[in-house]
């Protein structure tokens, strides 16, 4: 549980966030300038708020008695230049702060071919990895990630987000993560909060967020899409296919995505969701659902965002209007999504 | 053009007494061997006041003075912080006087009051007794300083100094013949006819500031 | 070899040597200490602190000896009191040469730390403090060991400049030979007489090749030390 | 035109790239650490080799018996780390190098209002647009950006792409591209290098590295995808559809893509592409091709990688292999590629 | 006001504070080049050259005074051609005094330049030498900007240092009134004469607010061409 109100101003920038978090992981979205980084700051008690408050699981960080000195915040902090102690080896960047999980972040982050080395001698990915390896052994009890994977490519991320999915439901350490990457948001993210000028300008559960036809121009239309909660069903080992289950039917998705029972996340961009008037034969795509359409928005753009009802799930897809004209759409038809199963690859899957 | 004097710093308060009365003199004051190298590399004096017949000598067996004289002599004595008795000049009653405290001196191979004093204590006598207790300072002034602070119990200085500094009482007068003649020589630079410069030599050996501040004549 | 110097001169280089390396051993963690507080602090009566240590470069040396001798002395306000405390004794002995070194030398040290101590990246600190670490630890762990280029040279200058120290040393401590006649007061005093010169020269080349000799080793020490 | 070739040891890493890439923009991809910084520095005249030769455009810029200082390179670096200079206000640093196109680059960048600014008072995505404006500005005849949009959020990077290819293309400034996200690489890259390890595993024009089914474990199997030239036909302005043709067809996708005539480049991601036995009706995808499977690829996991020829174009697709089962795939099958207009969105359309 | 000091008194003051800013103003820049050689050149003999440069702290300043009187006295080596080539007579002018001044207080200069050149991020060189600058534009617009705070320290511990240099002076240029009796020279001869202390206390006062307001407005500087 994160709650923060508080009001700085930096020269002419006026930071006066405010919003609620429940415990997982909290991501700050927003443009270059917005402010995430220095509302993160603030929570690690780097940049003292004029006034306001700042709260991290029942804890009173920063108050109006109270200013915890940042070492005794318990935050392990990612920042977005690496800032590693340059006259330590690697090995001793990482264990300054605690041991941690040592040889699993290691293992993790790639890390062994590296610990003798200083950081003068990383590329800029593998000061990243140590800086994040660092923050994860401190042991901390709350995590700020501020771009961690930024530059890393992207089967590197591919292995770290899974740790960073098990701390977040496992260790339960509460996360402030803040990326550009609305795929890494969509994965990771129990709650977001869209930033703009200083300012919260929409906060909450990450599925609304993004599911959310009007807040397509705030995450960028390429970005938007939706969430779904799906149960496994089963996993086939011949073709390497899960089958899951979501509220309006079956899904089949590629890679083993836990065991019989697990609750698995999905995202599904707004741009992969095909409509077709009736239930397509001889596709590729495996995934057939049939929706109702909730809502329909017509932004500046040739798209059109349509949202969908499929049971109790909502879906975003995202069409041109030519299509929408041509179809006819108009809320409250019946129609069918076709989701094609590799376009949401394990990648965008969370547990 | 004022006329410029090099003289050794001991002679500085009765000089000043002396330039003052004139208004075209400029003293430069420094040690005796600093003055005798600086005209060795052609320092611009008119006139040179030593307090060390020995770098007047090297000054003149290498033709860069002229007319060397004699113009005062001067007194060692031993002085103790201002109010104390007199002192014995034996071994014991050197050793009560010091305590466990040293006697200030100027340095006892090189500063002119210093080797003066060494040679009257070798000629007293006490050398042995006090060698290995001795504060050996950077000028006369500097020993005088630590007697009238109270830091050196004893302190073997000029009598010129010793009447000047109310801290400081006489305790102890040197005979005349303990150690050599402690003289102050003057000469005029050679091959600087610099108008004026005989004349101030001239004054200073009869100026009554000198006697009055302590100064002896010296004996022929 | 004994004959190089004679045994005076003996004498007067190893006790020069052991008042330097004195006055520097004592004077590099204070003028760390100095050098944060005035880098770092903020407090009435910076500026004046700051003034008071640079005093005894703008002093002639005469001055600041005499200030000592006022100060330290036996009869004077803290030598009296640190003598029947705690039975130091600064007149007239080596410790007070290292004192009077140390002192001439302290503007130097904390100059040169405190140049190092601007440099240091505050975001490193930040990390640390991140990391959990007080700011003790904070400061052995990551403040000293990216200013040791900066002490290093605080500590080279420290020690030269004892090296060289005459002026306050003798009026303080006066010349005592084996106990206060460092290398500067015995050229000193053979300056004062006529064809002294070659034990001078051999003197002011010990001196040299010493203080240059802890110079080379402290760039080698830099060299070795400097952040990567 | 650039020429690489040399070897240089730094520590126990060896980097030795050899590639020729011809004018236009050069990609540098792959792992972190694989050296592409590295390579970036020698060109530049940071690192210098210990033997080897570079050349640029026909100008000898590292041999034998030269080695020219970086000053003379003329050579536009943005750097991994911004590097501004911390004493100079934001104009001050914008114009060290020159003042090139000076308000258009601070128009696109959106840097009007920090000009008065200090480095230090930047936030993270700030100090790069800085960065990336010096490098623009300074006129040089090479451009090498190390990750400069990795920090950007994708609004931003959306203006700022479209600048580089008119650098590319009309200014024909040749550009060394260093970037882990294979979009941009798509949209720009003439020429794309893989590399691993410091060497170069693979080199050549982006439309072939991206749509070779071999290449998708060394690209990472989300991000491969085909490239197609496409010549712009008719631009519809009710509805905001491009029309285009490609050598198998029409394609109709969203914006205004060029003017009638122009040829521009499409990312056709390979997990965007459905494949149909029967050409499909009443779906929202306005865009089906009649296809051929040249080559089918079944790598560790679920999917299958599936070259097809349209026409004279290549494309990309990625299935399941239940899929490419049930629909009893095999080489020179001819069936239709079903492509979703919104995948194939502004932000992968170069000119 | 004027009696304060009198003349004699006001007369040094103004040839020190004249001395000791020739001094830095000279000094400054050579002290900038002397240690961009020692930070980045790479030569044989720089190990030596360091030493030399760091001999005038090590050595008793008496002895630097003589060196310097056999060199540059008039009937020194290069003394009389200085004075044949150039007429530049520096023996026994205030030239000469700041000649010692700047001599004794350059190793402090250029340690603390030295200190600030070690700090400099190369990486912002490299930047500005891809984006077509110079060497020497690179230096003046990216190298001398950055190390502006330890170019102040340096210029400040150099005037500090030559307002209080003495023995090097006296021994090289001697005290003469209104040419070369700088306030530490003064004040040495009013030691020598018994009841001046008053004068000299006076003087001492006067030469450290000189000096310590020089530091204030170095610091004032400093703060202000921070880096940011
Ligand atoms: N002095 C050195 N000693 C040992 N290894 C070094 C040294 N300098 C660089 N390296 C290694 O060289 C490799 C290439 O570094 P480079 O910065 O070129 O990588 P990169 O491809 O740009 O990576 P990234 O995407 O993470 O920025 C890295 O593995 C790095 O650790
Ligand atoms: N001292 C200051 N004076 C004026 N503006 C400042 C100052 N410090 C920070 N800012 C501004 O505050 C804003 C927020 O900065 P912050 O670093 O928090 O942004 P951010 O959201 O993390 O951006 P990015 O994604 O680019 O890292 C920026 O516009 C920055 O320019
Ligand atoms: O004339 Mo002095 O002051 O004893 O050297
Ligand atoms: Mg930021
Ligand atoms: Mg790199």
């Amino acid at each position: 549980m994160i709650e923060i109100d508080f009001t700085r101003t930096l020269g002419d920038f006026t930071l006066s966030p405010t919003f609620t978090a429940p415990a997982g992981v909290t991501a700050l979205f927003g443009p270059s300038g917005a402010g995430k980084t220095s509302v993160a700051r603030a929570v690690a008690g780097l940049l003292k708020p004029d006034t306001g408050r700042i709260t991290v699981g029942g804890r009173e960080l920063f108050g109006p008695s109270i200013n915890l000195p940042a070492r005794k915040r318990r935050v392990g902090y990612v920042f977005q230049d690496a800032r590693l102690f340059p006259h330590m080896a690697v090995l001793a960047n990482l264990r300054y702060g605690g041991t941690r999980d040592e040889a699993d972040v290691i293992e993790m982050l790639g890390l062994r071919p590296l610990l003798d080395r200083y950081p003068a001698d990383l590329s800029g990915g593998e000061r990243q990895r140590v800086a994040l390896g660092r923050a994860l052994m401190s042991g901390a009890e709350l995590l700020i990630l501020d771009e961690p994977l930024s530059a890393l490519d992207a089967p590197r991320k591919a292995e770290i987000l899974p740790w960073l999915e098990r701390l977040r439901d496992v260790a339960r350490v509460p996360i402030l993560y803040i990326s550009h990457d609305v795929s890494e948001v969509a994965r990771l993210a129990t709650t977001m909060v869209l930033m703009e000028n200083g300012r919260v300008t929409r906060a909450g559960p990450t599925m609304e967020v993004l599911g959310d036809p009007d807040a397509v121009p705030l995450v960028g239309v390429r970005d938007a899409g939706a969430l779904l909660f799906a149960t496994v069903l089963a996993y086939d080992e011949a073709d390497g296919l899960t089958t899951l289950t979501i509220d309006a039917g079956q899904l089949i998705l590629p890679g083993r995505l836990g065991a019989p029972g697990d609750r698995v996340r999905l995202r599904v961009p707004a741009q992969d969701v095909i409509l077709a008037l009736e239930r397509p034969q001889g596709l590729s795509a495996l995934n057939i659902l049939p929706v109702t359409i909730t809502a329909l928005t017509t932004g500046r753009g040739p798209g059109v965002a349509v949202g969908l009802a499929a049971g109790r799930d909502r879906l975003l897809a995202r069409v041109t209007r030519r299509s929408a004209d041509a179809m006819k759409l108009t809320q409250g038809q019946e129609l069918f999504a076709v989701l094609k199963a590799t376009a949401i690859a394990t990648y965008d899957i969370g547990t | 053009e004022p006329l410029t004097i090099f003289a050794a710093a001991s002679l500085a308060g009765p000089l000043d007494e002396v330039a003052a009365e004139r208004d075209d003199v400029a003293i430069a004051y420094a040690g005796s061997g600093a003055i005798a190298r600086q005209i060795d590399q052609g320092a611009p004096a008119d006139v040179v006041l030593l307090a060390n017949t020995d770098w007047m000598d090297w000054l003149d067996g290498r033709g860069l003075v002229t007319e060397p004289r004699l113009l005062f002599s001067n007194r060692i004595v031993l002085v103790a912080p201002a109010g104390a008795g007199t002192v014995e000049l034996t071994d014991e009653g050197l050793d009560v006087a010091l305590g466990d405290g040293r006697l200030a001196i100027g340095l006892v191979e090189s500063v002119p009051a210093g080797i003066y004093g060494k040679a009257a204590l070798e000629g007293l006598g006490l050398w042995d007794e006090v060698s290995t207790r001795l504060a050996e300072a950077e000028n006369v002034r500097a020993a005088l300083a630590l007697v009238a602070r109270g830091e050196a119990p004893l302190g073997l200085v000029y009598a010129t100094d010793a009447a000047a500094e109310p801290g400081v009482s006489v305790v102890a007068d040197l005979p005349e013949d303990s150690h050599p003649q402690i003289l102050y020589v003057g000469a005029l630079i050679a091959g600087n006819d610099a108008p004026g410069a005989a004349e101030f030599l001239d004054a200073v050996a009869s100026h009554p500031a000198f006697p009055d501040a302590g100064f002896l004549p010296v004996d022929e | 070899m004994s004959e190089l110097f004679g045994p005076e001169g003996w004498s007067a280089i190893f006790l020069s040597l052991k008042v330097s390396l004195w006055a520097t051993v004592v004077s590099v963690p204070l003028g760390i200490a100095m050098a944060l507080l005035l880098a770092r602090g903020r407090f009435p009566g910076r500026g004046l602190l700051n003034g008071l240590v640079h005093l005894p470069l703008v002093l002639p040396p005469v001055v600041t000896g005499y200030l000592l001798l006022v100060l330290f002395g036996r009869r004077g306000a803290l030598g009296g009191w640190l003598e029947e405390t705690f039975g130091i004794v600064l007149a007239f002995r080596w410790t007070g040469a290292a004192l009077a070194a140390g002192i001439m030398g302290f503007p130097l040290v904390v100059r040169a730390i405190r140049l190092a101590i601007d440099a240091v990246d505050p975001g490193l600190e930040e990390a640390a403090a991140t990391l959990g670490a007080s700011r003790i630890r904070i400061f052995f762990t990551v403040t000293l060991p990216l200013i040791l280029p900066g002490v290093l040279a605080g500590a080279v200058l420290g020690f030269a400049k004892a090296m060289g120290e005459f002026g306050a040393t003798i009026t303080f401590v006066s010349s005592i030979p084996g106990e206060t006649r460092t290398i500067p007061s015995a050229i000193y005093g053979l300056l004062q007489v006529p064809g002294r010169e070659p034990e001078v020269v051999r003197l002011v080349i010990a001196s040299a090749v010493l203080a240059l000799g802890a110079l080379g080793l402290s760039e080698w020490l830099a060299r070795r030390v400097r952040v990567r």
